[in-house]
């Protein structure tokens, strides 16, 4: 059992069973989730080797860094791969119910495919494996998001290719610099032998350019709403929630191990432009008509609070970032997840009209109060616990504006949620053409929801989980 | 109308100042690398003996970095997918290719076949491999699509889909058997090296071709219904 | 300065003239082309450093990096074209909605 | 987990679970609801005597889970805890009662009765709130419970009024946590201690804990309706009666003005406050709060409008109580935390029968009404009058014991506070009660119910006669062991302790 | 005599009323009001005086009988008996029954008061009997007696206010709430001129000595003959007694204020006789005589209070100047009531039509007209506020415009590739920074 990879298992896995749901499509429902639920085992099993033993370093091939492709899981890495595998295994369920009526026959190996890269993604430790990952989710995200059919989705998902292929560009020039720096593309050497220099300042510009892009960070989110708000809603669910975090994570790591020499100034702009996309994300999700394009906005907003940290630069703050991001995976795949039911329900989206449906689905509207909680940052949800370790870590370094920021963004999403829970309480004539929604998406999304508030309620586990390996550094949270 | 011709005529030339800075700026860092620096390159002539492969660049692609190769096999099978999952394959249209290309494929087809086959086994000691002879392949494919041959209907059922995971499934089914048999992913045996490298290849340029030219194709091929 | 050098900066060209087409041209399949010189470019810059090697051969490594990269920017280019297609299909343009002026 | 760890939490489940299973059930299962919500009412009542006997025995109730590194949720039942918790629980069981009595028949009980437990759950939690984060996560928690309460009808304007309750919360709930984490990240800690916990960094960070000062206080006095905060119970009148009473006397405007008591006593500490120079203000704050909400009320025509401005007014006599600093005006403003709960329970309870049974809203369509329901405005004269501070009533007792504060504070003009304040209290019911009792009625009621022999519904009689009675018992009482009189002598016996 | 047994019997005179005043029960006896005076005439009975001290009630409260209180409660007694039996009160369940009520409300404070011997539980009883008092005088009068109710009413919210204050005061002072020891604790006190003022205030207004008089002659016009009765014996005659009860006299010399009393006294007694002679109306004389009686007291007050050796002189007359007055009034208005009832004389022919609402009357209306004054002032304003406002709108309109425009050129993919580049290289700058 301690020997066995379960890092690599859980990325073969879903390659597996993405070819066999491929080789036999009638039969990928049952193959997908019998994958799903092994990848989720994989993931477990990762899970207590790395608290058991510590960090773990694998070397692909035997060869080792730098010939060879190490891959490296420290809590960081691990908590990505857990909130993806328990996003991942709800998406899976509630596909089920949601391609009951059309189905479709590639969304199980494309969406595996997707759950391999982003386990591939967490646990590498090479840059330019990093690229082949992110040009798999790339690739995978946007064959989904096409799935939908119709202009909007259509349209959608080929600016999503330009963007992605234009960012990951950007990474590659960026890791082709690095390489030819130092010789290695491994994390670990390249942050032993970092020294600035030109090309060094060049591809920390590029690659952050590029991963910004592909994050959407403000000013640069204008293909993320479009291509959020027209995917399938399992599809919606698994960009939001996980795909644009991918490339956070990469950011993540960079800055952490491979950039310590990160200017202040750099971490004080990309944190400037987290507060422009909490406030503009905010107002834009309120003022919206539709329900998926308010949620996918609010991806904006909420993508903004992660880059809070940055010119703080504490380990309690990347902890708060750390957790805003799993109780936002959690809570954004539960939103886009009933808003798919109230759109199978009542067949729109159009909020003003949202209460002929709202109150006759009462397990669905529970689910999207419950995320809502958390992506206010109201206790207790996992978003709560996250805005409290930056506020906290905002003004133990004396940086209040930050916790001005904090706090309106938490007004405007208070704002937009409420604006649709509003609805659910309203009495309104009975609408006749609505169909049924199967039981299972509803109760998929009210897990996922109740996860993230449960996150709230037990993060002395998470927070130790990310101690593992000191991805954070060894200052302690107070 | 002028106004915003105007404004756009400001922005390209704004643009192109930007984009001048760019160029200047990376051209300046790639200035400033260092002219001489072995890379990784001692390290390959190092354990080149053991990887199964004389040509550095297939050693480094099919055991070295293998893992990079492995995902990669599965981004081109990703985009047939993506491919698929838009539109099924276009009707057959019915204008003839003309006598030229007509007879071009019948000579060049059989030919890229065998260059094909050459590329792949030359792979393993100079430049070549698997990407390059299902490149050729492909081109093959490509030829005979031009020329308005289809593959029949029982062809592009599972045996098709087949075809096309083969690559990918060879070199994830070695990786597990590997792992299997107690070592790590992609850790060949060097006794059995050049075998499985041969192998995966093998596989691979079958895959590469026949994926190519399916993406050539642009859709998802008809299928006979099943029963 | 060497060759070595000339070639990476014509491959810093190609990515700032691909990131300028990518920009200005409207027409989906120019950026598509757009992104394919830009991925040129890089390839270009990473292929020709290696071969600052002191030996005779250049580092085998970036060179592996190159053929992955050409494979990914294919399947990439491939997926982009079908979707352009069906993009077209669709909307009657080839084009982006929000790409209106041109 | 032993017992005396254990309770606390045991107190806070006895609510929450009947809560979470009532969502689940179907509506026309009456009886299990019911029983479910009496049941848990009265488990929860019982569990409180066990405690209040304990802690007046010397026990010590604390349950301490972790929540964060160095944080954790501490539900600990101290004096001040047991206070709070013995109103809420009994104001509990009544508001359920009559609450039972007055949806009878009316859509998404299930749904109604889930909100309410939830409701009361935070509210205790808030009483037992160990510290101030877990105080944080009650309030907010309270807040959102809250809310499907008050849009309960789902009229438009039930709807607005949520909105506006949710914009003057959250922004409140929002300021709150700002000066919770800005005081953690100054004192490194936020248990509640009777000194305080930031006595040491008063020579340090004097500016920051003013500012954080004024940051909590603006927080909590959002659900306290501190003028010029007040704005959203006026509009939250649109509630169902039963809602109305667990905003104004159980649960909301409790918690807030609890809060205000909790920061100013056991986070700051009252020498300290008083050394920061901000009690002054906070008790001109109420002061005003009292006059103005008492003004407003004065030319209200909708009954659960006066009553609720009459709220605004009555709940900052707590406020004034804590910012007086002393230890009679603190007995003041504890005491009177109970009983305004009790008096103004019973005025919207009858708010609500006149409603429920005549379809009476305002006051003058109240002609009379004496006559027709004569158990009902019984009750609601004993709790005007006990609005009014007439002796021998509850709110004697209060305004005796602030302006014996006052006094002893040499802050005369508290007097004239209340005395202005009793003046408007009299000014705006009894012209209630004269028009109820001395007014002849009119031919027809606007929409009038029958019971048989009965005045009203027995349930929904039943709740305001007893909180009558207990109005007059808190006043009449005062002295007695156990009244709330002397448990409120007791808690401010320990804050003041030398 | 035991104490369980004398606190039984004491609690019992003012508590079995208060238990007969809910309609339950009192309509299901059949002499509930006698029934309620029973305990009172037994503790008259009783010969001993004792008195007893309540811990838990209130604050503490005293009840108890002296020499003083003895004669007063035979006066209530007697007085309360006698308008019971006048009274004829319904029995039956389905009468108006809140006539009774309210009797035996305020018979409940009126017998409390005067066995309180503290001043809270004098407090408390005397407000119980105010506001009951108020209940009889309304419920069974005219439109008149209403009027007469709500200035009674007024002034006994100010009164009542007054004297919290003085309680709130003498609390500050002193600990033990009980008369004799406040007197001590009061003469030595600074705030003893506070004190003085506002318990004769208080009690002035309760009583309705002069200038706060003017319910007096309009309750006695229109109340009820049998209500009227009370009037002398219940609200007059215990606010005089609670003058008494509440002042240090013949502790302290206070000359200025008891001159000024004095004064007020005379101008009472002057102004009575004057305005009784113009009004020459018997259903009036019960009125102006009170106001003659209280003023001749409080000029005998006043007199106690400049001297204190005068007041020790007359002191224990006072009560019985008080008894007297009060079955003096009785008399007297029974006995108006009883020509009336035999019509040998017009009930209040002209001044009754005069129905011209008094001064004291107007203020609620006065502070509405003011307060939609204010309305009308702060109008403009709203005005103003309400078109800035839309003016908000519109620009808030303009601001939403704006937004869609970023959004949307935000959204284009020039501008976004563009900023994109600038990003790339601002990073590039900041990270060589």
């Amino acid at each position: 059992m301690v020997n066995t990879p379960w890092g690599v298992m859980a990325i073969l896995l879903p390659l597996v069973g993405a070819l066999v749901c491929f080789l036999w499509p009638r039969r990928s429902v049952l193959l997908g989730l019998v994958t799903a639920i092994g990848v989720v085992t994989c993931v477990a099993g990762l899970g207590w080797q790395v608290v058991v033993l510590g960090a773990q370093r694998y070397a692909v091939g035997g060869w080792g860094a730098p010939l060879g492709i190490d891959l490296y899981a420290d809590g960081l890495s691990l908590l990505m791969l857990m909130v993806t595998a328990g996003v991942g295994l709800g998406i899976s369920v509630y596909s089920t119910g949601y391609f009951e009526r059309k189905p479709s026959a590639l969304f199980w190996p494309l969406w595996l495919f997707l759950w391999a890269a982003l386990n591939a993604l967490f646990l590498s430790a090479d840059i330019f494996n990093l690229y082949v990952t992110l040009e798999l989710l790339g690739l995978a995200a946007v064959a989904l998001v096409a799935l939908a059919g119709g202009a909007d989705a259509l349209t959608s998902a080929m600016r999503y290719l330009l963007v992605s292929l234009l960012g990951s560009l950007f990474y590659l020039l960026g890791v082709a610099l690095l390489y030819h720096s130092f010789g290695s593309v491994d994390i670990a050497i390249l942050a032993q032998r970092m020294e600035p220099s030109p090309p060094v300042w060049a591809a920390v510009g590029l690659m952050s350019a590029g991963l910004l892009l592909k994050t959407a960070l403000f000013p640069l989110h204008f293909w993320l709403p479009p291509a959020h708000a027209s995917a399938p809603a399992p599809v919606s669910a698994l960009l939001s929630a996980l795909v644009v975090k991918a490339s956070f994570y990469i950011l993540l790591r960079l800055w952490l191990e491979v950039f310590p020499l990160g200017s202040a100034a750099l971490g004080q702009l990309l944190g400037l432009l987290g507060a422009a996309a909490v406030l503009w994300g905010g107002i834009q999700a309120l003022r919206q008509t539709r329900l998926k394009l308010l949620i996918a906005y609010s991806t904006v907003a909420q993508l903004g609070y992660f880059f809070l940290a940055f010119p703080l630069g504490t380990a309690t703050a990347w902890k708060g970032t750390l957790y805003l991001l799993l109780s936002h995976a959690l809570a954004k795949a539960a939103m886009f997840m009933a808003a798919g039911n109230i759109m199978r329900f009542g067949g729109h989206d159009r909020i003003a009209d949202l209460d002929r449906v709202a109150h006759r689905l009462p397990l669905t509207v529970t689910a999207f109060a419950l995320a809502g909680i958390s992506i206010i940052g109201l206790p207790p949800s996992g978003g709560f616990i996250g805005k409290w370790l930056l506020l906290d870590a905002s003004l133990r370094a004396g940086q209040w504006w930050w916790v001005v920021i904090l706090i309106l963004g938490g007004l405007l999403a208070a704002a937009y949620v409420f604006k649709v829970i509003g609805y659910a309480f309203t009495q309104a004539g009975v609408l006749h053409e609505t169909r049924t929604v199967p039981i299972i998406m509803e109760w998929v999304a009210l897990a996922l929801a109740l996860g993230a508030i449960l996150l709230g309620l037990f993060a002395p586990w998470p927070l130790a989980l990310m101690e593992i390996g000191l991805p954070f550094g060894r200052e302690s949270a107070g | 109308m002028t106004r915003v011709v105007e404004k756009q005529t400001l922005f390209r030339w704004l643009l192109v100042a930007l984009l001048s800075l760019l160029a200047v700026g990376l051209g300046y860092a790639v200035l400033s690398l260092p002219t001489q620096t072995p890379g990784l390159s001692d390290f390959v002539t190092e354990n080149i003996e053991t990887s199964g492969a004389r040509n550095p660049v297939t050693a480094v692609l099919l055991n070295f970095r293998g893992y990079d190769t492995l995902l990669e096999m599965g981004v081109l099978l990703l985009a047939l997918l993506g491919v698929w999952s838009l539109s099924s394959a276009p009707e057959q249209s019915e204008a003839s290719p003309g006598p030229v290309l007509d007879m071009l494929s019948r000579l060049l087809v059989p030919l890229l076949i065998l260059v094909a086959g050459y590329l792949l086994w030359v792979g393993a000691r100079a430049p070549g491999g698997a990407f390059q002879a299902g490149a050729v392949l492909g081109a093959a494919g490509v030829l005979l699509l031009l020329v308005g041959w289809r593959p029949g209907a029982r062809f592009s059922g599972l045996p098709l889909r087949i075809t096309l995971v083969m690559g990918l499934g060879a070199f994830v089914a070695v990786g597990l058997v590997l792992i299997l048999v107690g070592r790590r992913l992609l850790e060949y045996p060097p006794p059995f090296a050049a075998a499985l490298i041969l192998l995966i290849e093998a596989a691979a340029t079958l895959s590469i071709g026949i994926t190519l030219a399916a993406l050539f194709l642009g859709g998802r091929p008809e299928e006979r219904p099943q029963r | 300065m060497s060759h070595v050098f000339l070639y990476a900066l014509v491959g810093v060209g190609l990515f700032t003239l691909g990131l300028y087409t990518l920009i200005v041209c409207a027409h989906l399949l120019r950026k598509i082309l757009a992104i394919n010189v830009m991925g040129s470019g890089v390839f270009l810059l990473l292929v020709a450093l290696g071969g600052r090697t002191p030996g005779a051969i250049p580092d085998p490594v970036p060179h592996a990096m190159v053929i992955t990269g050409i494979v990914v920017a294919v399947s990439a280019t491939a997926l982009a074209l079908a979707l352009m297609l069906r993009v077209r299909a669709e909307t009657g343009r080839p084009r982006l909605p929000e790409e209106r002026l041109k | 987990m032993n017992w005396d760890a254990g309770l606390p939490l045991l107190i806070l489940s006895s609510s929450l679970l009947p809560g979470l299973v009532i969502f689940f059930l179907p509506e026309e299962r009456v009886a299990t609801r019911t029983t479910l919500n009496l049941g848990g009412a009265l488990l929860k009542l019982v569990l409180v005597g066990v405690m209040v006997w304990g802690v007046f025995h010397g026990h010590h109730y604390e349950t301490r889970l972790p929540l964060l590194p160095g944080l954790d949720l501490v539900l600990r039942a101290d004096a001040e805890a047991v206070l709070f918790v013995t109103l809420s629980s009994v104001l509990w069981l009544v508001t359920t009662i009559y609450a039972i009595g007055y949806l009878e028949g009316s859509p998404h009980r299930s749904r109604f009765f889930g909100f309410f437990s939830l409701c009361v759950t935070a509210t205790i939690g808030v009483a037992l709130a160990g510290n101030l984060i877990t105080f944080l996560l009650f309030y907010e928690l309270l807040t959102l419970a809250t809310y499907p309460l008050i849009v309960h009808r789902g009229t438009e304007v039930a709807r607005q009024a949520g909105r506006t309750y949710l914009t003057y919360t959250i922004a409140g709930g929002a300021l709150l946590l700002v000066g919770t984490v800005w005081i953690y990240s100054l004192a490194g800690s936020l248990e509640f201690t009777h000194r305080g916990f930031v006595a040491e960094l008063v020579d340090t960070h004097r500016a920051a804990l003013i500012v954080i000062f004024v940051l909590l206080i603006a927080g909590l006095g959002v659900k306290a309706a501190l003028v010029p905060l007040h704005g959203w119970l006026p509009q939250a009148m649109v509630a169902p009666a039963p809602v109305s009473a667990l905003l104004h006397a159980v649960a909301v405007v409790k918690a807030g003005a609890f809060g205000i008591v909790r920061v100013v006593d056991d986070v700051f500490g009252v020498e300290v406050a008083a050394n920061l120079g901000v009690t002054g203000p906070l008790a001109a704050v109420a002061a005003v709060t009292i006059i103005y909400g008492s003004l407003r009320a004065l030319f209200q025509d909708d009954l659960k409008r006066r009553l609720a401005f009459s709220t605004i007014s009555q709940v900052s006599y707590i406020i004034l109580g804590i910012a007086i600093v002393g230890p009679a005006a603190t007995i003041g403003g504890l005491v009177h935390l109970v009983h305004q709960g009790v008096m103004k329970i019973t005025l919207f309870f009858c708010a609500g029968n006149l409603a429920e049974t005549l379809g009476i809203h305002k006051i003058s369509e109240m002609n009379g009404v004496g006559r027709r329901m004569p158990w009902t405005m019984a009750a609601f004269t004993i709790g005007a009058l006990g609005m009014i501070g007439v002796p021998p009533l509850a709110g004697f007792i209060s305004k005796w014991y602030l302006g014996l504060g006052a006094l002893a504070a040499g802050q005369g003009w508290v007097v004239f506070v209340l005395a202005g304040s009793s003046l408007l209290n009299a000014g705006y019911f009894l012209p209630i009660l004269y028009a109820a009792w001395f007014k002849a009625p009119p031919d027809a009621w606007p929409a009038e119910r029958t019971w048989g022999r009965r005045e009203t519904f027995w349930l929904l009689l039943a709740p305001p006669v007893v909180t009558a009675l207990l109005t007059l018992a808190a006043g009449l009482l005062a002295s007695a062991p156990f009244s709330p009189l002397q448990w409120a002598r007791f808690i401010t016996a320990q804050e003041y302790m030398p | 005599m035991n104490t369980t047994l004398s606190l039984f019997l004491l609690l019992s005179v003012p508590g079995v009323p208060l238990l007969l005043a809910l309609p339950a029960l009192h309509s299901r006896l059949s002499w509930p009001c006698h029934l309620a005076i029973l305990p009172a005439v037994i503790l008259l009975l009783t010969p001993a005086v004792f008195s007893i001290e309540v811990p838990w009630l209130l604050f503490g409260t005293g009840l108890g009988v002296g020499g003083a209180s003895r004669l007063l409660l035979a006066m209530s007694v007697v007085l309360w008996a006698a308008v019971a039996t006048l009274l004829r009160l319904p029995t039956s369940r389905s009468a108006d029954n809140r006539l009774a009520t309210f009797f035996l409300l305020t018979m409940a404070g009126n017998l409390g008061t005067i066995i309180a011997t503290g001043l809270v539980g004098f407090f408390a009883f005397s407000t119980l009997m105010g506001y009951g008092f108020y209940g009889l005088l309304v419920t069974t009068g005219n439109a008149g007696a209403r009027r007469a109710g709500r200035a009674y009413l007024g002034l006994l919210i100010l009164a009542d206010l007054a004297l919290f204050e003085v309680l709130l005061i003498t609390a500050a002072t002193t600990g033990d709430l009980g008369f004799e020891a406040v007197h001590h604790a009061m003469a030595q006190s600074s705030s003893l001129g506070l004190y003085l003022s506002m318990v004769v205030f208080a009690f002035a207004a309760k009583a309705g000595v002069w200038p706060l008089h003017f319910w007096l002659p309009l309750a006695f016009r229109s109340a009820r003959p049998t209500v009227a009765l009370l009037l002398g014996g219940v609200p007059v005659a215990m606010a005089l007694f609670g003058m008494v009860r509440w002042l240090p006299l013949g502790e302290i010399t206070s000359p200025k204020l008891g001159l000024i009393i004095q004064s007020i006294g005379v101008a009472a007694m002057l102004y009575a006789i004057l305005t009784g002679l113009i009004r020459a109306q018997l259903k009036l004389l019960p009125a102006y005589a009170a106001i003659i009686t209280t003023g001749l007291f409080v000029t005998a007050l006043g007199a106690g209070l400049a001297d204190p050796a005068a007041w020790a002189e007359y002191k224990s007359l006072a009560h019985f100047y008080i008894v007297s007055l009060g079955f003096g009034l009785a008399v007297l208005a029974a006995t108006i009531g009883w020509l009336q009832a035999r019509r040998e004389y017009p009930a209040t022919p002209a001044m009754q039509t005069d129905d011209s609402i008094p001064w004291f009357e107007r203020w609620p209306g006065t502070v509405v007209r003011w307060g939609a004054k204010i309305g009308l002032d702060i109008l403009p304003g709203l005005r103003s506020s309400w078109l800035a406002k839309v003016g908000c709108l519109r620009q808030i309109c303009a601001r939403q415009r704006t937004l869609d425009n970023i959004e949307r050129s935000l959204q284009r993919w020039t501008f976004a590739s563009t900023l994109l580049l600038l990003l790339a290289m601002v990073s590039v700058f900041l990270a060589a920074c």
